[in-house]
């Protein structure tokens, strides 16, 4: 795809999508190694969340679900803190309280991920809400699977949002499964981004793997909602390469995609596109592209050691965080 | 002071803070309407961008007061508390839990009004007195106003906070006529329980509805020289044990009375506190007025027959005597 | 219209209309005398349900919501048992403990009304889905309102039965307004009907003043569904005539409708139209039909007296039916 | 009598039932790959007919199941306990009232599996233990099986009842071992309290989770010459009221488990009922030992901190005999 996006933009994006690759291979080790618990790997679908926070700003907000390091790597987290909440330290983002699946930095507009499946929708539309009700001009943005989207939460929040012109995107992250169940036998549809119809907003299926496509598809909508024009739904057809989780590998054994799938999918590897797009068109070299990919590798290992290195919260934090006031608990 | 209605009183507290903090908004099914009544006028005052009238749809609502609180806005959300679980999952799983598992990043200043219609045959879809569920789940400050002056001071407490709260308006109560100051500085703080008549024979203990009946039959037992201190805890979350342990300490005696359902209820909880905590104070079996542990049912014959009534309680009492 | 209805059932039909219209206008009476409480009425919105059921057999189970006479009625409730639980008696159909918006009789296929807006939907579905698994060819249909139609229980329900091809009739009664809430500022989309795109299922919308027109878009929807073609949306368009409620005078002061539409819609009384299709085809003559509604009003009469006949229950009923088994409860 | 895991104990329940009654069916997320272990082989001995693999929309089959059951279907939905928020209105408003509501003309033989996984570093979203919810909701019978006996015994008395059934399926106990009866003929009557273990002194009520940690308290403390009694209630409703008083009738003293959160937990539910019925046998004051009132924390270096050990029991013991 020809891009008139900035090399600046396209090497951000590049950055970012190896953070996340790497961020999630380490993982993979150190599950192996017994040094981490089951984590959702965001493995294969890296352009989705890249390309579409590549089209917001710092003060735009995101919120997420339980495959969950992709997007506030994909916002600009910082590794150190997202690593160290996973090991479930005290200078993790969330202290140690949230793990794996409740990593935010509200600082950045990471609102946070979600471990209950299509539940931060309609928060994210409460964000919107903010927006339009102080004349503000930020947007959010939401990532939720294919799955996902036959909650209702995904029909209320939709509904709303369109009917009272809210700037959000509902970002359909559609890796054809949900867990072991393929889309196919639990969305009535063709394409989930049909059902933006339903809400009298546009819906627009993009390849999922592109993160050029991802960042324009994404790019269009920011607009539209800036404008007052309201919310969009995009569909972003991706495919996780790894297992649902590390730690439900048995399912893997119950043979719900065949090797052949995977191996096609592995063909459209959301970085090599990148990357090929970049050298491609000139805008870098291999060389630098590969330093990029070296840097952010060097980065996620200063994160593991940073998180091995940081301490357990002690017993004075278990009360803390339950009320903003300082009251007893009970 | 003024005499108001508690329905009133509720509304007061609302315009009031509204009055002073613009990020204060109120949304809900008809409230520009107020079919529910508290938020009668709002609409007038403070027009369509600060009274949003929402779709059907509170799971949805639900959460994006918990999205537009997280950013900053200090949601007011009218509902019924029957309604509230279709949107169970946006009040347990984001809004009572959301600043914890983010390690405190999340500031959620949002007002859930729960209004708990009971007791005038609305049957068993409209008629959920729901807090000990709220309670067992945390999070979430609980607040249970028993008066028309409490109504207005922990509404705009509630408003101030910064924490989650879920109001819990008695509907049997709404209708009932107070004192309530005027005075825009008033409010009430939580965690602090309301003596409402001091006794030394016995305490009890009254949420919600059960206040004016507890006072009912406190006024009838001093008629037979028994001296009966009453307690309303007003907030259950946080709850003020203390004013509690401290009452038994001095009556030996404890009844609780409680609109909710029996089982898991709020007098469950006050009973094993004590039962724990003030032991060897208590000189007699502690005594529940709940309701039976029944769905709500529409006939007025069976329906009086559920929930706590002054001479409920005055039996209670009496047991506590011996 | 014309039709190739047989006399029989449109004078069911009109029989059926004529006992809802009098039934409710007996409750108004009744209520502005204070002896029974506040009901949500049916009234201008009767050729819906009755032109529904009419497609439906016996054995066909149907689910409905708060306004909650106008279905069973038309499904063959009985008036007496009807009338006799929303005055709380014993001899009511769920012996007083329901009230004017529990009625159910499981025997001719009510499967309940619902005051939880949107509850029965799933419920519905689940019929639905017993008819399948057992390969039996009863049908369900559930009757909701178009503020309803905002519940996420209503997309996860239809999602559903469309991918499991499920033999359910969502018939969904827009009747204009949710309380005081015009459909206009809830609904993204032009009609709730529309909304069936979202579902790969068809989407029917429907003049819900006539009776027949009801009647032969349910009978379409019912022979899909028999024939194992999955579900369809029925979008109705009708009008409540009254207030939202009895009891809720208050809220017709907030002028959220103007007088020249509730007018013109009175203009189109499902009673008159479906009497004057009757009398212009030459199936029947005024004077048979007038009879029909005399029959009507004095079955409701009936009814009234057999209900302020009932005794109340008495204590002993007050912990049965919390369970199936005879178990002490608490 | 052959050894097995409570999980597996959980699946033959189940498969002895859907042999013996074609009525029986499975429904829930990936229930034919049985992600979460209990219904492993099932879909290969039933097929796509009786195993359902639903859509992502809780509320949606959780009342669907409710639909099916009312029209003579017994379906067993699988979920866990944190999703069941998502679902709470089918399962509150149509499960739990629906029968009530319509004067007893709908029967609802529905079993809903609410696997619990805590203590395992899942979280605040997945690691709810939400059984004292459900009991002041009412309507609903709660099972919590303590051993895999039980597991099998409740599974098949739940899917052959006529009443909807929440059976709350604690995740530390599903690798527990022990003999389970392979009679097809066994079932385990609800509201039948086990009694584990026989004592004098002290009364521990262990619910769920806690069952395994009270026993061991036991025997620790029978190595100091403390005789403990150990009750498993098996169901909380029906709750068997009787074995637990009599069993404070003859040690005077009461200490309850409850992997819960501590306020208004099925703990205070017992202590309250003692504190009434059972106050002139009591000798000491009553010890609740459950999870503490915060959402779960990840770190394990918190979530230990949060739920009843054995350790935390003993010193209860302790405190009640001075
Ligand atoms: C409400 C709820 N139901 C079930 C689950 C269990 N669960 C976790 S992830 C998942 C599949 C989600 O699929 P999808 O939305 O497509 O996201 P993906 O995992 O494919 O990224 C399920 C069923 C959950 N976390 N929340
Ligand atoms: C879940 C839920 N939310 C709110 C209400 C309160 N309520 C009762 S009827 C109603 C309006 C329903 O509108 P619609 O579905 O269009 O039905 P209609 O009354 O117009 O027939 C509302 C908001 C309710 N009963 N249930
Ligand atoms: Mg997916
Ligand atoms: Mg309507």
């Amino acid at each position: 795809m020809t891009t008139n996006i900035s090399k600046d933009l396209l090497m951000l994006m590049l950055e970012r999508m190896w953070r996340i690759r790497h961020f999630e291979l380490k993982l993979t080790e150190m599950y192996n190694a017994g040094e981490v618990g089951g984590v959702h790997l965001y493995i294969g679908q890296e352009a989705v969340a890249v390309g579409a926070c590549a089209a917001l700003k710092d003060s735009d907000y995101i919120a997420g679900n339980h495959r969950s390091h992709g997007h506030p790597i994909a916002k600009g987290a910082n590794l150190k803190k997202a690593m160290a909440e996973i090991f479930g330290r005290i200078d993790g983002y969330c202290k140690g309280k949230g793990g794996s699946m409740h990593l935010a930095d509200f600082s950045v507009g990471i609102l946070g991920e979600s471990g209950i499946v299509a539940s931060s929708v309609p928060v994210a539309t409460g964000a919107a809400l903010a927006s339009k009700l102080e004349g503000k001009d930020f947007v959010s943005a939401v990532f939720f699977g294919d799955g996902a989207s036959n909650q209702g939460a995904c029909h209320e929040s939709m509904n709303l949002a369109s009917v009272w012109d809210l700037p959000v995107l509902f970002i359909c992250e559609n890796n054809q499964y949900a867990v072991t169940t393929s889309y196919k036998d639990t969305v009535a549809v063709e394409h989930i981004s049909d059902r933006a119809q339903a809400y009298n907003m546009p819906g627009i299926l993009v390849d999922g793997q592109d993160a050029i496509a991802m960042y324009e598809a994404t790019a269009q909508a920011v607009e539209r909602a800036r404008n007052g024009e309201g919310p969009t739904l995009i569909e972003a057809l991706t495919y996780r390469f790894e297992d649902h989780s590390l730690g439900l590998e048995k399912i893997r054994k119950s043979e719900y995609r065949e090797e052949s799938e995977i191996d096609e999918w592995r063909l459209r590897d959301p970085l090599d596109l990148l990357t090929k797009s970049i050298v491609d068109s000139g805008t870098a070299t291999p060389a630098e592209c590969d330093a990029v990919s070296a840097n952010a590798h060097a980065e996620v290992e200063e994160a593991a050691e940073f998180a091995r290195n940081s301490p357990f919260p002690d017993e004075s934090e278990l009360y803390k965080d339950m009320f903003a006031s300082d009251m007893p608990v009970v | 002071m003024t005499e108001k209605m508690f329905m009133q009183a509720l509304g007061m507290g609302i315009a009031e803070e509204m009055r002073i903090d613009p990020k204060v908004f109120l949304m809900g099914e008809d409230v520009r309407a107020s079919v529910y009544g508290a938020a009668s006028g709002l609409h007038d005052e403070f027009g369509d961008e600060r009274i949003l009238n929402t779709p059907l749809s509170e799971n949805g609502f639900f959460g994006a007061a918990v999205g537009a609180a997280a950013v900053g806005m200090r949601p007011i959300v009218e509902t019924l508390t029957s309604f509230m679980w279709v949107g169970m999952d946006q009040l347990v799983s984001q809004a009572a839990k959301m600043r914890y598992m983010f390690g405190g990043q999340a500031t959620l200043p949002v007002v859930y009004r729960a209004v708990m219609y009971y007791g005038g045959g609305s049957a068993a879809h409209h008629s959920d007195r729901s807090y000990p569920v709220f309670m067992n789940i945390g999070g979430l400050k609980i607040v249970t106003p028993g008066t028309p002056a409490d109504a207005k001071g922990l509404m705009k407490t509630a408003i101030r906070d910064n924490d989650p709260v879920i109001m819990f308006e008695d509907g049997t109560l709404l209708g009932t006529r107070g004192e309530v100051p005027d005075d825009p500085d008033f409010t009430v703080p939580f965690g602090v329980a309301n003596i409402l008549r001091e006794g030394t024979d016995v305490t009890v203990v009254a949420i919600a509805g059960s206040v004016p009946r507890a006072l009912a039959a406190a006024e009838e037992m001093a008629k037979e020289g028994v001296s009966v201190e009453v307690i309303d805890p007003r907030t259950l979350v946080p709850l003020d044990k203390e004013t509690i342990l401290n009452s038994v300490g001095k009556t030996g005696r404890l009844v609780v009375a409680d609109p909710a359902a029996k089982v898991c209820s709020a007098a469950s909880e006050i009973m094993s506190i004590v039962g724990e905590e003030a032991f060897w104070d208590l000189q007699a079996p502690m005594q529940k007025v709940a309701s039976k542990q029944v769905h709500i049912p529409f006939s007025p014959s069976l329906e009086k027959l559920v929930y706590p009534t002054s001479d409920g309680i005055i039996e209670s009492i009496k047991k506590t005597l011996g």
